[in-house]
């Protein structure tokens, strides 16, 4: 049980405990804090696993500027825990059974495939995650989806005119 | 010489459609000279091929092949031998009588309906002739079809009473019924046999297992009993007198009820070889004697009496073919004719004095009004009662001769319905001519003789059935008399080599006729003294005198058992199988996807949560199918 | 990669021009022109003719299937523009924005009709929907605009990450973003396939029916068809489905032995579900345009058979659909937009306030409901030949033209209402060169009906 | 780190964020579990990534075996954000019109 | 080149028509169109020689389909039918006036295109297109121009009739992929072997449609309101022309191609139709409405068709052949004269009517002759070729023929009592003051009288003109 494990164990914790925070609890604010964290944590995950580029970039990306764009919206919305609207308990009971199913059956099949087994994650070495190998690779090989990702900014950024634009 | 056969057909034909299409424009004196010169020129005609066919035999010729398929062929062909030719004779013959009387008869119609009523007599001649002559059952059959077609436009003349279209109908439909059993029976022909002319017919019968036989002369039985009106479809005939009077004296007396005999005496070699068809044959012929003369009894109505007599006259004659007396059927016939022809037209003069009353009931004293009817019809009743040595006689005796031959017990029946006859034929003249006059007193003011048109042809009828039996004398009373016999002997040969002819001795004829004439005049002489001081009462008749007059309640048991049932199902078809059952089931199908479109719609709820759990159920479910090899268990087993 | 490229300048040209030009109409004719000019380039990248070579490093391959469905594509799109142009325009106060927009999907189209991978595949997903959720929105006051916009893109946001865990599961079993890889084993030829591996094919087979809304995971078709703006259903349903379709055959094209024998009863399923649901819920509907989501579903239904066999019968198959599918519905829209009511009784008596329009619409929809001497025949005939071919399943094709059988009861209500119906049907005026393009769209249909091959043939040379 | 308890806890996050799409009514809330769901899906395809590079390195010491995977991750978080920016705006105008975010009011549309 | 011709003079003229506005003009029109495609007819059967009565071009290569026509003995003559016919009926209807009469003669014309393709294509798929073709014109024109229930009656008409042929495309598909040569021609289909149950269900396929078509009780339902809604210049070509579609393909598609599978089903659809005959029969007779009856004894005489067609005996398939001409000439006049009597007396419920003999003499007499057809009297055309189809019957079962012979009564009874009801007894109010037909129907009637008595008196022509298609089945077997 090395410090790798005793951190990869804590961070698992951690992850899906602040998940389930998420969306159990009522005030819509605190769900954007525990998703931060949650964020966190995936951050610390993929430094667990060398990839430092990626850590950054959640962190900048999701746990920076979506959360806070989630925030913002939240507030100029003023949503709080009373206004928040809750689903009848059938529906909540249904909806955790099909996601309960949904995983148990993943699961299963994970366990069945074979293949698997053994085969480890590579941890704390592995020199892909650093950011000076990405970016060759996506300058190099991937500069075509690269690229093509703009169109899909701009879009987003049409759209968020179009849309958001109070005419 | 066999070249003029065509015209034969050919002259009624053209009578027809002059008649026919220029019904409007032709005057009734012109329509008449058509109508009956037609048929005069097609009798000369056959005069001639009579005596043709007498010196040089019979001859068959074929104008082209009606119809021809690569497993039969069907020729349009006509056959003038013995048998047709002396058909042809009584048929244009008498037929030509009856133009004649007709054309006085008819005179009130108006001429359109004058040019009608000859167009369909000449076409009904045109298809008899047809019927005679064709040498095949096709042919034959065509012309079966076609005398059914005019007697149902004959019996219906008068369009505009419904009664009178309803007996027309009912005339078809039974016919129909025996057209049914015919064709089958030519169906059968053409499967054993590839063929439907006589002379192949009767030469290949060799081919034919005594089943085919029985069966084909069966069908083609049922077949003559819807035409010669024998039990169990004669109902019609009765009704048919709702025609014109010289409609009932030609077709439903003289000749198209006689197609039937026409047809079994021509396939008498069939029959001969079928016996269990001709004791059918003999038995049913002697039962509708018997029934028709009881219900003739007591009959008010002149035509009808003459109707039911006529019903029973062609049961004498089935008699005479079931046992055998080939010869003595078409003797019979032929004298029926005479003095059957004879009799309608009598009664028809006498209708045409009262101003159409013909309730028996209230004539009566006619003699001194109508004296040449008078006497006429009385030679004629003497003649249909088989008093020596009229021409019924003759012909009766020879049937009643052979029947006692084949089977005594046929006999004594026969006999007893001839007393039958000589009854109620004597009740008629004494009720229509004897007594007093019971009419109203404008109709006693009115009465008078009829025209030379209507009084020629009953002359000339009672001259033949008063000697007309003079061609058929029997054997006992001189060597090679019946002239008849050795005339027709060709078409009937190969059966009598089968069958045999036995004569019975001279004394037990002799005795035969003796007592049936004896018995008969007792008869008579009690009929007339009984009817001829008859008083007109309203009083019902009872007990089994109104069940006679009632028919028996034939017609009544008839619409039970099969009408009334046939209606009611087609109204069940026509209102639940097909509303409900069928066309419900196709509607239903419609209405189903309607209904399952509303409910699937709901569905389709709005909710998005509703949405994706179902999506997420659906992945479920889709991986399990997936790996379908994973049992619920194992997969519970799997997880943890 | 011509039309790649083009397409997206071309976006941002209209972009551009929204700022400088004020007249929409000639925003319209600038966009007709692009295309014009798209359908060109793509023509001459189809035929070896000028060419932008950029190094994909083997991410995307354009083979002739999919050059081809680009200019149907394009050309369909054309036909939309020329005739609901005015319609856009009316729509909001952001046309340029719009045809952008439209143009970012023709982007995405010509990514998913070329792609080697699941990355592409994700990507050109990703820039074929995420315009669409605005466009769906675009009728910003109209609360249903706006609920048909959050509805897709919620359930949209959703089907992106089941297809990403798939992709994810598939990389965890292969090591590489593209199917198959690890189907057969290059050493020996037998088929090794991994669980996690089919598991992710599932899950992106189920993404994939999301975006071609096949049963039982169509459910954001008719509220969003409904929803949406007249105008962007009928370009939603039309030309991005066929995309969604050519990606579809194209991703489970030769690999299917990888899933083993369920695939064939899973799909069958899905098939028959998507027939029934999409005929059967149609006949009800009330509304002209709901039925035609419904109509759309259920024509899905016939396309996915192109998947079940898939063989080269179903390739030529999928294209005359998309054809066939396409060109129908663009017109029977454009003259939708046109009516003042969108219900059945809203047709009444079109036939004679309109006759040029009800006759078009009349051949439209026949085409649709694959009545012989229309290109759906030819595109219905192709599905079940194809299937039949493949053999096995005549069960399918049966039950297939039972409800093809349904589904002429609800196109044919609208000629009903058309033709045989009292009533005064109005419509927004319409002019001539409307008239002429759609009675030129119909002769189209109607020749394609009469000689498939016209199509075809261009496939072949 | 064997790799399955990586698929484990990713699966876990996963169905998380499923779960809370399914239990959830307020638009925003779901939009983050699906957040939820492409995080999970980051972090899965990392840990595929050094596998499968782990993997390699075995019989190449300077491969670059495994990069797509993370490459691919950068990827979705491209389009994440540009879906976020999308998303919220189309909630915010649904907001501006119906004061709501609450997708069980969204029924206007169904049948 | 025949064909091709026949085809398209219909088809072009038709095309014109729709623009056509003037009512007398386009009237014109079509009668024109009409009468120059029986001409060419004529000349077809009578003068041109065999090889001129093919054509063939290729059409659709990539599907193996080719555009070929060829008019054999039994096309020639369906042909004749329908080119008879048209002229016979524009004539006899040209008295009735339509709204935007452009369409109606239009799509009246655009049917007799597809009637004649169906009868003259030699590839199935084009087969299927012109049997389409066909169907398409006809549901326009009874749901525009039809009676009150007119709309839902022919769209399940339509659908019904679509069900069937949508069927028969999946067993083309099918026999397509298991032709030798993989195409659609009929010569490649007589030469497809399949093993027994695949023969059965495409078998079934195949009848169902045709069955529809026919129709074979119990697939009926739709074809007495079809005939009671449309106009019945419509109901006219349904009845007299386009029920022929279904027994035409049975001997052109389905007899051949099966005949295992046929010899194998034929005791079953005989029981069928025969049962259907007496039902339907049963049905006549109590009917009130003149259109029902004639629909309904329509289906009786389809029934006896479709049982001589599977009894397997040359005989019976000769009489099913001229039978279908015939059948089609009576049926026209009698809706002839049920089409005048609506118009004139404004009812069909013939216990309204009565009399009509006194006022009308001349329908009067053409009403009888046509009556006596329907219910086969010998010197009428039906008579020979009833006479042929039960001595097939016979042939196969003699049972079934007895039990069809009912049937024949049955028929005399309702048709009797039909012509009783309108014709005989006093007048009525409503036939008080009726005249007499007009020119034009007394024109037609004629002419069709002359072909029946005529065909009833010579049928030789008719039968030498199918044998050569007769003999061919048989073969095939």
């Amino acid at each position: 049980m090395g410090t790798i494990e005793v951190l990869f164990f804590f961070l698992t914790a951690l992850t899906i405990f602040s998940a389930i925070m998420v969306l159990v609890s009522k005030n819509p604010v605190h769900s954007v804090l525990w998703l931060i964290v949650v964020f966190f944590a995936i951050s610390g995950h993929y430094i667990l696993l060398n990839a430092q580029f990626l850590a950054i970039v959640n962190l900048i990306v999701y746990a920076g500027a979506i959360m806070v764009l989630f925030l913002f919206v939240i507030m100029l919305m003023n949503l709080n825990a009373e206004t928040e609207p809750q689903k009848h308990v059938w529906m909540k009971l249904a909806g955790a059974i099909s996601g309960g199913c949904f995983l148990m059956v993943l699961v299963s099949l994970v366990r069945q495939a074979g293949d698997m087994n053994g085969k480890m994650a590579m941890m704390k070495d592995g020199n892909i995650g650093l950011i000076k190998n990405l970016g060759k690779a996506l300058f190099s090989d991937y500069v075509v989806p690269f690229e093509i990702t703009s169109v899909l900014f701009l879009s987003a950024m049409v759209g968020a005119v179009v849309i958001g634009k109070k005419d | 010489m066999s070249k003029l056969v065509y015209l034969v057909p050919l002259f009624p034909l053209l009578g027809f459609l002059i008649n026919g299409l220029g019904r409007r424009s032709l005057s009734k004196s012109l329509i008449s000279m058509i109508g009956s010169g037609s048929i005069l020129a097609s009798f000369v005609v056959s005069l001639i091929l009579f005596f043709d066919v007498k010196t040089n035999g019979g001859t068959v010729s074929t104008l082209f092949n009606f119809i021809k398929v690569d497993s039969f062929t069907v020729p349009f062909a006509f056959q003038v031998d013995q048998l047709s030719s002396i058909f042809l004779l009584i048929i244009t013959g008498i037929g030509f009588l009856i133009h004649l009387y007709s054309s006085a008869y008819m005179k009130e119609e108006e001429p359109q309906h004058y040019g009608r009523y000859f167009a369909y007599l000449n076409l009904f001649v045109f298809s008899m002739l047809l019927l005679v002559l064709g040498a095949n059952y096709v042919i034959m059959f065509i012309g079966w079809e076609g005398v059914g077609l005019c007697s149902y436009l004959l019996i219906g003349f008068w369009f505009k009473n419904n009664n009178y279209n309803y007996a027309a109908r009912k005339a078809f439909v039974m016919n129909r019924i025996g057209d049914l059993g015919f064709l089958l029976a030519v169906f059968w022909l053409l499967l054993k046999l590839g063929t439907a002319s006589y002379g192949d017919v009767f030469a290949n019968l060799s081919k034919l297992s005594s089943f085919d036989i029985t069966a084909i002369t069966t069908l083609l039985f049922v077949g003559a009993m819807g035409k010669s009106a024998q039990i169990p479809l004669y109902t019609w005939l009765p009704d048919a007198m709702a025609g014109p009077t010289p409609v009932s004296a030609l077709i439903h007396a003289a000749t198209m009820v006689t197609a039937g005999i026409y047809m079994i005496a021509r396939s008498n070699l069939l029959y001969t070889m079928a016996p269990a068809t001709q004791t059918l044959v003999a038995v049913i012929g002697l039962a509708t004697a018997i029934f028709a003369a009881t219900i003739a009894l007591k009959q008010n109505d002149i035509k009808k009496v003459l109707a039911y007599s006529t019903v029973s006259q062609l049961g004498y004659m089935f008699l005479g073919l079931g046992v055998g007396a080939y010869t003595g059927a078409v003797f019979h016939v032929m004298t029926h004719a005479f003095f059957k022809a004879l009799l309608f037209l009598g009664a028809g003069s006498v209708i045409h004095a009262m101003h159409h009353e013909q309730d028996i009931r209230k004539m009566g004293g006619l003699k001194k009004y109508l004296p040449i009817t008078h006497i006429t019809f009385f030679l004629a009743c003497l003649a249909i009662a088989g008093i020596p040595p009229f021409s019924g006689f003759f012909s009766k005796d020879e049937i009643l001769a052979a029947a006692f031959a084949k089977n005594p017990v046929y006999y004594f029946i026969g006999v007893g319905g001839s007393l039958l006859t000589a009854f109620y034929m004597f009740r008629l003249y004494a009720l229509t001519f004897l007594g007093k006059f019971r009419g109203t007193l404008e109709q006693e003011h009115h009465v008078h003789e009829s025209p030379w048109q209507m009084t020629l042809p009953l002359i000339i009828l009672a001259v033949l059935s008063v000697v007309g039996g003079f061609i058929g004398i029997p054997e006992v009373f001189a060597e090679n008399a019946h002239s008849l016999e050795h005339f027709l002997a060709p078409i009937f040969a190969e059966s009598v080599k089968i069958a045999g002819l036995h004569h019975l001795e001279a004394s037990q004829e002799y005795l035969m006729m003796g007592g049936s004439t004896v018995a008969i005049i007792v008869v008579i002489f009690f009929a007339v003294k009984n009817y001829q001081t008859y008083q007109y009462n309203e009083k019902e008749n009872t007990g089994l005198s109104k069940v006679l007059e009632r028919k028996w309640y034939i017609d009544e048991m008839y619409d039970t058992i099969i009408v009334n049932p046939l209606n009611g199902l087609g109204g069940f078809f026509k209102n639940i199988v097909e509303k409900s059952g069928i066309d419900g089931f196709v509607n239903g199908v419609g209405k189903m996807v309607a209904y399952s479109s509303r409910q699937l719609r709901l569905l389709q709820s709005g909710q998005v949560g509703n949405y994706i759990l179902i999506m997420v159920l659906a992945i479920v479910v889709f991986v399990l199918v997936w790996f379908n090899d994973i049992s619920i268990m194992r997969f519970f087993s799997k997880i943890f | 990669m011509n039309a790649i490229i083009i397409s997206a300048l071309l976006g941002v040209v209209m972009m551009f021009s929204g700022i400088m030009i004020k007249n929409r109409s000639t925003i319209t004719n600038i966009a007709a022109a692009g295309l014009v000019l798209l359908l060109a380039a793509n023509l001459l990248n189809t035929y070896g003719g000028w060419v932008i070579q950029v190094n994909t490093h083997s991410l995307l391959n354009f083979e002739k299937f999919g050059l081809f469905f680009n200019s149907i594509a394009i050309g369909s799109t054309l036909l939309y523009v020329l005739l609901s142009g005015r319609d856009i325009e009316k729509t909001g106060l952001y046309t340029a924005e719009y045809y952008a927009l439209i143009f970012f999907v023709l982007c995405g189209v010509s990514i998913l009709s070329s792609f080697t991978g699941l990355l592409m595949l994700f990507i050109g997903i990703e820039i074929l929907s995420i315009p669409l959720y605005i466009l769906t929105g675009a009728d910003k006051r109209n609360l249903k605009s706006n609920e048909a916009s959050l509805k897709y893109f919620l359930m949209g946001a959703f089907s992106t990450g089941i297809m990403l865990m798939g992709i994810t599961l598939i990389y965890g079993a292969t090591g590489s973003f593209t199917l198959g890889h690890s189907a057969v084993l290059p050493s020996t030829g037998e088929i090794r396939t991994s669980f996690l591996e089919v598991a992710g094919m599932l899950l992106v087979f189920v993404s994939m029916c999301f975006k071609v809304s096949a049963a039982p995971f169509h459910f954001w078709t008719p509220d969003v068809y409904d929803g949406a703006p007249s105008v962007f259903t009928s370009f939603m349903s039309t030309i991005v489905k066929a995309a969604g379709f050519i990606a579809f055959v194209r991703l489970f094209d030769m690999h299917t032995e990888v899933l083993g024998p369920t695939w064939k009863l899973l799909l069958g399923f899905v098939i028959i579900a998507t027939l029934l649901i999409g005929n059967i819920t149609a006949v009800f509907q009330q509304s002209v345009k709901r039925m035609l989501a419904y109509s759309s579903i259920a024509q899905a239904g016939f396309m996915l058979f192109s998947l079940y066999s898939n063989n080269d019968l179903a390739k030529e198959g999928i294209l005359l659909y998309a054809v066939a599918y396409s060109l129908a519905t663009i017109g029977i829209f454009a003259i939708l937009i046109k009516m003042n009511d969108y219900t059945f009784d809203g047709f009444n008596g079109l036939a004679k306030s309109q006759p040029v329009l009800a006759f078009t619409n009349t051949v439209f929809l026949l085409s649709l409901a694959g009545i012989p001497l229309t290109a759906g025949f030819f595109a219905k005939y192709y599905m079940l030949a194809s299937v039949v071919k493949a053999g096995g399943s005549l069960w399918l094709v049966v039950v297939a033209v039972l409800f093809a059988a349904v589904s002429v009861y609800y196109y044919f209500r609208v000629i009903q209402a058309m033709y045989f119906k009292e009533g005064e049907a109005t419509t927004a005026p319409v002019g001539t060169s409307f008239k002429t393009i759609l009675v030129l769209l119909a002769g189209l249909i109607v020749l394609i009906g009469i000689f498939p091959s016209l199509v075809l043939y261009w496939f072949y040379f | 780190m064997p790799i399955q308890y990586y698929i484990y806890l990713c699966l876990t996050l996963f169905s998380i964020g499923i779960i809370g799409v399914l239990t959830r009514r307020n638009a925003i809330i779901v939009f983050m579990c699906v957040e939820l769901m492409l995080n999970a899906v980051n972090l899965l395809l990392v840990a595929f990534s050094k596998m499968h590079h782990g993997i390699a390195l075995v019989a190449d010491p300077n491969t670059t075996a495994g990069i797509e995977g993370q490459l691919f991750v950068f990827f979705i978080m491209v389009v994440a954000a540009a879906e976020v920016s999308v998303g919220l705006a189309i909630i915010v105008m649904m907001y501006r019109n119906t004061h709501s975010v609450d997708i069980n009011f969204l029924n206007r549309l169904k049948n | 080149m025949i064909p091709v011709l026949l085809i398209l003079i219909p088809l072009f003229t038709g095309l014109v028509a729709f623009f056509l506005k003037e009512s007398a003009s386009v009237k014109g029109w079509a009668l024109l169109s009409s009468v120059i495609s029986l001409l060419v007819v004529l000349a077809g059967v009578f003068f041109y020689p065999k090889h001129q009565l093919a054509f063939d071009i290729s059409w659709l290569p990539d599907l193996g389909s080719r555009f070929s026509l060829q008019m054999d003995g039994m096309g020639k003559m369906l042909c004749l039918l329908t080119a008879v016919s048209f002229p016979l009926i524009f004539v006899a209807t040209y008295r009735n006036t339509y709204k935007n009469a452009g369409s109606f003669y239009a799509l009246m014309l655009l049917t007799q295109a597809g009637l004649t393709g169906v009868f003259v294509a030699t590839d199935a798929l084009l087969f299927y297109f012109f049997w389409e073709l066909a169907l398409v014109p006809v549901y326009f024109l009874c749901s525009l121009w039809g009676g009150e229930k007119r709309i839902a009656v022919t769209f399940k008409f339509f659908i019904y009739t679509f069900i069937g042929s949508l069927l028969m495309l999946v067993g083309i598909l099918y026999l397509y992929f298991h032709t030798p040569d993989h195409s659609f021609a009929l010569q490649s289909f007589y030469h497809i072997q399949l093993d027994a149950k695949a023969e059965a269900c495409i078998f079934w396929l195949f009848f169902i449609a045709f069955a529809i078509k026919m129709p074979i009780f119990p697939f009926h339902t739709w074809q007495p309101d079809a005939y009671e809604q449309s106009p019945t210049a419509v109901t006219m070509v349904l009845s007299g022309i386009m029920v022929k579609m279904g027994i035409f393909a049975v001997i052109r598609w389905l007899l051949p191609v099966f005949p295992n599978a046929s010899l194998q089903f034929n005791n079953l659809i005989i029981i069928l139709s025969v049962t259907g005959m007496l039902y339907a029969s049963l049905i006549a007779i109590r009917q009130d409405d003149i259109k029902r009856l004639i629909a309904y004894s329509s289906i009786a005489h389809i029934g006896l068709m479709s049982a001589a067609m599977f009894a397997h005996n040359s005989t019976g398939l000769q009489g099913v052949m001229i039978q279908m001409f015939n059948h089609g000439i009576n049926v026209i006049g009698l809706w002839i004269i049920a089409d005048v009597i609506e118009q004139q007396l404004g009812t069909r419920k013939f216990s309204e009517l009565g009399g009509l003999a006194q006022k009308a003499p001349v329908l009067a007499i053409l009403l009888v002759i046509m009556a006596l057809a329907n219910i086969a009297l010998p010197l009428t055309n039906s008579f020979v070729g009833e006479f042929l189809m039960f001595t097939g019957l016979f042939q196969y079962n003699a049972w079934m023929a007895a039990v069809a012979g009912i049937s024949v009564i049955l028929a005399a009874v309702y048709t009797l009592n039909m012509v009783q009801k309108i014709l005989y007894g006093h007048t009525v109010i409503i036939t008080e003051k009726t005249s007499d037909i007009n020119r034009n129907v007394q024109f037609v009637l004629v002419v069709l009288v002359i072909i029946v008595l005529f065909l009833g008196m010579y049928p030789q022509p008719m039968i030498d003109l199918t044998k050569e298609s007769v003999s061919a089945v048989m073969v095939n077997r």
